[in-house]
């Protein structure tokens, strides 16, 4: 494929400029995906800290204050500037790709989201140069209000995560009607990738679910601003009020968090079992379940406030309901495996992996969906460890099977096997050390969020364990940096489709041209190469007609330098967010004007 | 880049809090944990002769699917160290059953582990097996199957299942914990504070901080309620946590069911701030005529005996603007009452032993040693007003307050 | 199949669903916007009983405490005339996308004007409010009341003001030598669906806050 | 094939004099919601306002927002989303307005009694 490039191929662009100004996906999507790398690896480093203090009872290393910043800022990069990018760019690289279109709806926009997805981080990571939101990443009121939070942490959060939920918001609408409307001739909706069902999922969580998270910012920060009392008991407002919008948004963002990576991990095991997904349907639509259940479950983070009996069933029934379409899709991909002929690669390992761990996060996650239970388990180690089996086990190991999977993809060239298998092994012994532990901890009766424990609990042993775990983790992520730094010296070989995978990115070349496909693929079936291959039918034929690709354009960083000045604003001086928003207006009126064709 | 100095400098030495059978002796011994472990868990493999069967396989090397169910052991083994660790005794242990409540979360508890094992283990070893199984080999051809109808309903029903055996021990629980104390039952007021626990008891006339003492087998009725941020309270190994929430009035009633020398531990378990880590409690469990006692005693007011110029000498000096001795004219209720802060064991909610030493830190500068604390430092040395002559005085005083 | 490619950017339009993609963008981000102003209105109603059970003034409606009637702040015939004005903005809004789609450019910018002026009156009206609340003694501190009522009918009429620049800088590009360009009709229909989501925004706010006692 | 290659841009709706009449009706519609809420019809008096901005919304998006006309996707996508949003709002409330009630009012008698 590709043969004709010469013909068709636009003039590329290189250097700085060209990539501040592209509105190429697959452009944006690297920049996601390397952005999310390097705040994955600090989060990392974050949680080294913090292990490192937990090694030994008493601990010296780091002191109280410093030690909440770690925590909450550990979540709020893993969550907010780690993983979800990471899924974001891989949405953005591969959709378009695996939908076989030539970009996304609104190349600008996405431009723009990416542009504000940085400018929201910075404002969230700089915070460490003034004063880091400690408050853990739920940020409970009213220990978030100004009485007990005076410093200038909270306000970092409430601006960092306005400004992240503004580009969240963005590309999700992007997301979404691009899946609606962008599909290739004969691609329904029940034919596409499950990867692009997830993230079509996902896009609706996310246009959803961040609403209310604003208008609970928007609170708070009138809270600290300006007086109100929204979440403060002594003066007529409710903090529970607080936890209900919190997590009316914080729930469904946990599956926000966890379907690419099933998105993918339904990509890889097809691929590398040489067989389609088992039960198409029932993954898809189990998905979907999961997606609108995550909406009527979010208090079951709530159930030792007090709530009632009749509220606390309620929710303990949602939610433990939830379990049976999450239990059907293990199954599914297990039934996958049955019958194959399973190619192991780095890819197939995390993969399996995934399911492995990701089960083991939704059997404790199940657990605490019993209020009794609960009231034990909650804010213990026993939490600690379902929530990163689920985000570690879960999405993280999903997004490396999705890193080794469409490497070849996005480079032309392979990661090296035989270190990925180091990374894999030693990731998983890590991650396994690190957590499963850390349920004997909860169990014994270890809070979460504290700084220091006493000698004599019994819980010394395992929080060694836990650390030295850790570290094993940070080892593999070196291995993994080597590979990649290899990797991408190397000549490209990587032919179009060196898996013999049946979804649409592997139908063009690798990396794919500026312009994704020479020519639109006809989709005929649920795995469109497999389908064309054993039916004999060729890739579509060129036909030389001029393709528009849109220009580059510098509005979306204008656009998001003004967003991210009428932040920083909020934060420091009311005439800084008058210039940010002349920026983002002028930077608007500049877009709506620049021609397109 | 984090400056760790001051606080390790005065890194106080922390209180063991070591039981019955007098585990926390200092300086934590990692060897000696290591080697107590490995022989627990140890133990418990020879105890289900899950090592037998694990070698057993070794003897017929060869086929994949006996190689792989020797490897579906791991898992499994993985669950017996989890039930061996359950049972280990340690002093904060959720599965301890000391109180009713926590008896009551054990009956949903073990069947949820149950059932949560068996599908662990059958996963784990589906997922082995199902890997190694169907590697690729020359000659074999993927089977393509695009699913079956038939499976996709057997495996809804199973988690179905699953779900509703979950349900009804849950529900039953779960309704019985709320149910209304009975009308005997004593009534203790918990009152969260940064960064420590105030109990009432507002039928004996009693005000205590960080010690709450409570009768054997008598329901306990508690009010939940917090003066500045969520706090929680729990005591692990009698029940689970209810939360102390500004601008609730939550209640939870249990009673514990033997009466111990040794304290329960009981903790803060709500991000609360910077001391959270040591807001602590422990609860005394009496036999109903030792509660007798204890609470005829609190319920007095200060102890006459003590000398009129110590105890002037306390009035004089800033304490009382935060702290009430009843029988006098401190009456501050930012701090913990300390009209009978001589008995209690602990200073500085829980985290040191009440000797004068200790004592002598805490009122010198006690964000020394607890970070954040709310009382500002006594001593001339860190700032405060009083000389180390006058801390004495004070010291002698609190510790008469029987 | 090759010369009816999928994606086709600028001119040709062609999608999956035959709805244009824009359209499509626009309304689901006002499904997202329901949530926003439902989560406000949700935040409304819990403090409103809290707010009269607590007895700090001033209140919505009348209300008697202790013996004390209070008076209710709430100004309905007023908020009921700029409820009409928003109305008619509608009116007019959808005047001025009927002009563009129906190539009568003056009807276009005539009806933007106007939609722009009723837009700004009703503002007008708000400021009045807000300030003749601030004299009574209700601010944003007050009481919960104030806090959720100011933030709530704030954000309704920064959204407001929002819509007045998006139909402002659509009137003055509209004067350029092309005006809105080949596109003029669907870009006019699309400003014109977030102002009559304000609109109804508006409407639900007007029942639960005002009407409903 | 869900690929559909008609044009995008179908001019339909109503004519300007149909809107001028339902920008009348709406504003009928206002002022007998100004009528309700001053009668004092008591019980009936909530139901019947939430009613008739009920009507009133469904007009502005059915005709003005051209929902009626438009592809059944658009109508679709609102709807689920202003479901979900009311459904949130009642599960608020309900659990509002069921024990927490109580539970406040006596953390405030509580805090009352010193």
């Amino acid at each position: 494929m590709a043969t004709v490039a010469g013909t068709l191929a636009q003039p590329t662009h290189t250097g700085v400029w060209s990539w501040i100004t592209t509105v190429d996906h697959k452009r944006i999507g690297v920049l996601y995906g390397v952005s999310g790398f390097s705040f994955f690896l600090w989060g990392g480093l974050l949680a080294l800290l913090m292990r490192t203090q937990l090694a030994v009872p008493n601990g010296t290393v780091i002191e109280s204050d410093r030690f909440s910043q770690l925590f909450t800022m550990h979540a709020l990069t893993m969550i907010f500037l780690a993983i979800m990018p990471m899924g974001a760019g891989f949405f953005n690289y591969m959709i378009p790709l695996m939908i076989g279109a030539r970009d996304v709806a609104f190349p600008r926009l996405n431009a723009l989201s990416y542009w504000t997805f940085l400018g929201g981080a910075s404002i969230l990571s700089l915070s460490f140069f003034f004063e880091a939101p400690g408050g853990g990443w739920f940020n409970y009121a009213p220990l978030s209000e100004r009485p007990y939070s005076d410093g200038s942490g909270i306000d970092f959060y409430v601006v960092g995560l306005l400004t992240l939920g503004l580009s969240s918001l963005m590309a999700a609408l992007n997301f979404a009607v691009t899946i609606i409307n962008l599909r290739a001739p004969g691609m329904t909706m029940m034919r596409m990738p499950v990867f692009v069902w997830m993230t079509f999922v996902i896009s609706v969580l996310l246009i959803l679910a961040l609403p209310p998270l604003t208008v609970g910012l928007i609170q708070l920060l009138f809270d600290r601003q300006f007086g109100t009392h929204f979440f403060i008991a002594t003066e007529g407002g409710d903090p529970l009020l607080w936890q209900h919008i919190f997590w009316v948004f914080g729930h469904p963002e946990v599956y926000i968090l966890i379907l690419p990576a099933m998105g993918i991990v339904s990509e890889v095991l097809p691929t590398f079992s040489r067989k389609p997904l088992f039960g198409y349907p029932a993954v898809v639509f189990s998905g979907i379940a999961i997606a609108v259940l995550s909406w009527v479950v979010w208090s079951h983070h709530m159930f030792t406030t007090g709530m009632g009996s009749v509220p606390r069933a309620v929710f303990a029934v949602n939610t433990m309901i939830i379990g049976v379409p999450t239990g059907i899709k293990v199954f599914n991909w297990l039934a996958t495996l049955y019958g194959g002929s399973i190619r192991f690669t780095t890819a197939m390992y995390f993969a399996v992996a995934f399911i492995a761990t990701f089960t083991i996060g939704g059997i404790s996650g199940v657990m605490h969906a019993s209020p009794p239970v609960d009231s034990q388990h909650q804010d213990t180690y026993f939490v600690v460890a379902h929530l990163h089996y689920v985000l570690f086990g879960g999405a993280i190991m999903g997004i490396f099977a999705g890193i080794y999977y469409w490497f070849p993809k996005m480079t032309g060239r392979f990661l090296s096997e035989a270190l990925g298998r180091w990374h894999f092994w030693l990731l998983f012994i890590g991650m396994n050390m690190t957590f499963f532990p850390m349920h004997f901890l909860g169990i014994a009766g270890m809070p979460r969020r504290i700084y220091t424990y006493d000698d004599g609990l019994d819980w010394g042993f395992w929080n060694m364990f836990a650390t030295i775990g850790s570290y094993v983790i940070a080892v593999s992520l070196l291995i993994f940096l080597v590979n990649f730094f290899r990797s991408v010296r190397q000549e490209p070989t990587a032919e179009a489709n060196p898996w013999n995978a049946p979804t649409l990115e592997w139908g063009t070349s690798s990396p794919p041209p500026e312009h994704d496909f020479d020519a639109i693929y006809t989709v005929r079936a649920r795995d469109p190469l497999w389908y064309d291959r054993d039916h004999g039918i060729a890739p579509p034929e060129v036909t030389g007609e001029h393709i528009h690709m849109p220009p580059p354009s510098y509005y979306p960083i204008l656009i998001a330098i003004g967003i991210t000045l009428l932040g920083v604003g909020a934060l420091s001086h009311l005439a800084v967010s008058a210039l940010g928003g002349v920026i983002a207006y002028y930077g608007v009126w500049g877009w709506a004007l620049e021609p397109t064709d | 880049m984090y400056d760790a100095a001051p606080f390790a400098a005065a890194a106080p030495r922390r209180l063991t809090v070591g039981v019955a059978d007098g585990t926390g002796t200092g300086g934590w011994d990692w060897r000696a944990s290591v080697a107590a472990r490995v022989g627990t868990v140890a133990g418990a493999w020879e105890g289900t002769g899950v090592r037998a069967r694990v070698a057993a396989p070794r003897r017929t090397p060869g086929r994949p699917r006996i190689r792989a169910l020797r490897r579906g052991l791991v898992p499994l083994a993985l669950v017996v160290l989890a039930v061996a660790l359950l049972g280990c005794d340690a002093p904060m242990s959720t599965s301890e059953i000391e109180g009713s409540w926590n008896k009551e979360v054990w009956k949903p508890y073990w069947v949820i582990i149950w059932l949560a094992g068996i599908v662990f283990v059958a996963i784990m070893a589906a997922t082995i097996v199902l890997s190694l199984m169907y590697r690729e080999r020359p000659g074999r051809e993927a089977r393509q199957i695009h699913g079956n109808t038939k499976f996709e309903v057997v495996w809804t029903i199973i988690p179905v299942v699953i779900v509703l055996v979950m349900m009804v021990p849950t529900l039953d629980s779960l309704f019985k914990l709320d149910e209304e104390p009975p009308a005997d039952a004593l009534k203790v007021e918990v009152i969260g504070h940064q960064w420590w626990f105030e109990f009432r008891y507002p039928e004996l006339d009693i005000v205590t901080a960080n010690e709450l003492h409570i009768p054997e087998g008598r329901v306990v009725d508690y009010a939940l309620r917090s003066v500045d941020v969520i706090h929680s309270f729990w005591v692990p190994q009698l029940a689970g946590k209810v939360d102390m929430v500004p601008g609730r009035d939550n209640r939870m009633a249990f009673s514990a069911l033997n009466a111990r020398p040794e304290p329960y531990l009981g903790q803060c378990v709500e991000f609360c701030g910077t001391s959270h880590a040591n807001m602590r409690f422990r609860v005394f469990v009496h036999t109903a005529e030792d509660f007798e006692r204890w609470a005829r005693e609190q319920a007095a007011p200060r102890v006459s005996s003590v000398s009129r110029t110590a105890e002037e000498a306390f009035l004089a000096a800033p304490c009382l603007g935060c702290h009430t001795v009843r029988g006098t004219n401190a009456a501050g209720i930012a701090g913990p009452n300390l009209t009978h802060v001589g008995s209690r064991t602990t200073i500085g909610s829980g985290m040191l032993e009440n000797t004068p030493a200790e004592l002598r830190r805490w009122i010198a500068n006690s964000s020394a040693v607890k970070p954040g604390s709310k009382m500002p430092p006594m001593a001339q040395s860190a700032g405060g007003t009083l000389t180390d002559e006058q801390i004495d005085v004070i010291i002698g005083y609190l510790q008469s307050l029987k | 199949m090759a010369h009816a490619p999928a994606v086709a950017h600028g001119g040709g339009h062609t999608t999956s669903t035959g709805t244009e993609n824009r359209k499509l963008l626009m309304w689901i981000f006002l499904g997202s916007e329901c949530l926003f102003f439902g989560s406000l209105i949700a935040t409304y109603l819990v403090f409103k009983h809290q707010v009269i059970e607590r007895g700090i003034g001033p209140f919505p409606v009348d209300v008697t405490i202790d013996g004390v009637s209070h008076h209710g702040i709430l100004d309905i015939p007023l908020t009921s005339t700029s409820t009409f004005v928003l109305l008619m903005s509608s009116v007019t809004m959808v005047l001025a996308v009927y002009g563009a789609q129906h190539a009568r450019m003056k009807m276009m910018k005539l009806g933007l004007l106007a939609t722009m002026v009723l837009g700004l009156t009703f503002l007008g009206f708000q400021v009045y409010e807000f300030r003749t609340f601030g004299h009574e003694g209700l601010n944003l501190t007050t009481n919960l009341f104030g806090a959720t009522f100011f933030v709530l009918t704030g954000f309704h009429g920064t959204h407001v003001g929002v819509g007045v620049l998006y139909l402002g800088s659509m009137l003055a590009a509209s004067f350029r030598r092309n005006g809105l360009g080949r596109d003029t009709g669907a870009h006019v229909e699309i400003a014109g669906l977030y102002w009559h989501f304000v609109d109804i925004v508006w409407i639900v706010i007007f029942t639960v806050l005002y009407l409903i006692p | 094939m869900a690929h559909s290659a008609e044009p995008m841009e179908q001019q339909h709706g109503l004519s300007p004099m149909q809107y001028l009449a339902i920008g009348a009706g709406l504003t009928l519609i206002t002022i007998v919601e100004l009528w309700v809420s001053y009668s004092g019809l008591g019980s009936l008096q909530i139901p019947l306002l939430l009613f008739l901005s009920a009507i009133k919304f469904a007009v502005v998006v059915g005709w003005f927002m051209h929902l009626r006309f438009d592809h059944r996707l658009l109508t679709q996508v609102f709807a689920a989303s202003l479901t979900l949003a009311i459904l949130i709002t009642i599960v608020l409330l309900t659990l509002y307005w069921s024990a927490d009630a109580d539970s406040i009012r006596g953390y405030r008698e509580w805090l009352a009694s010193g």
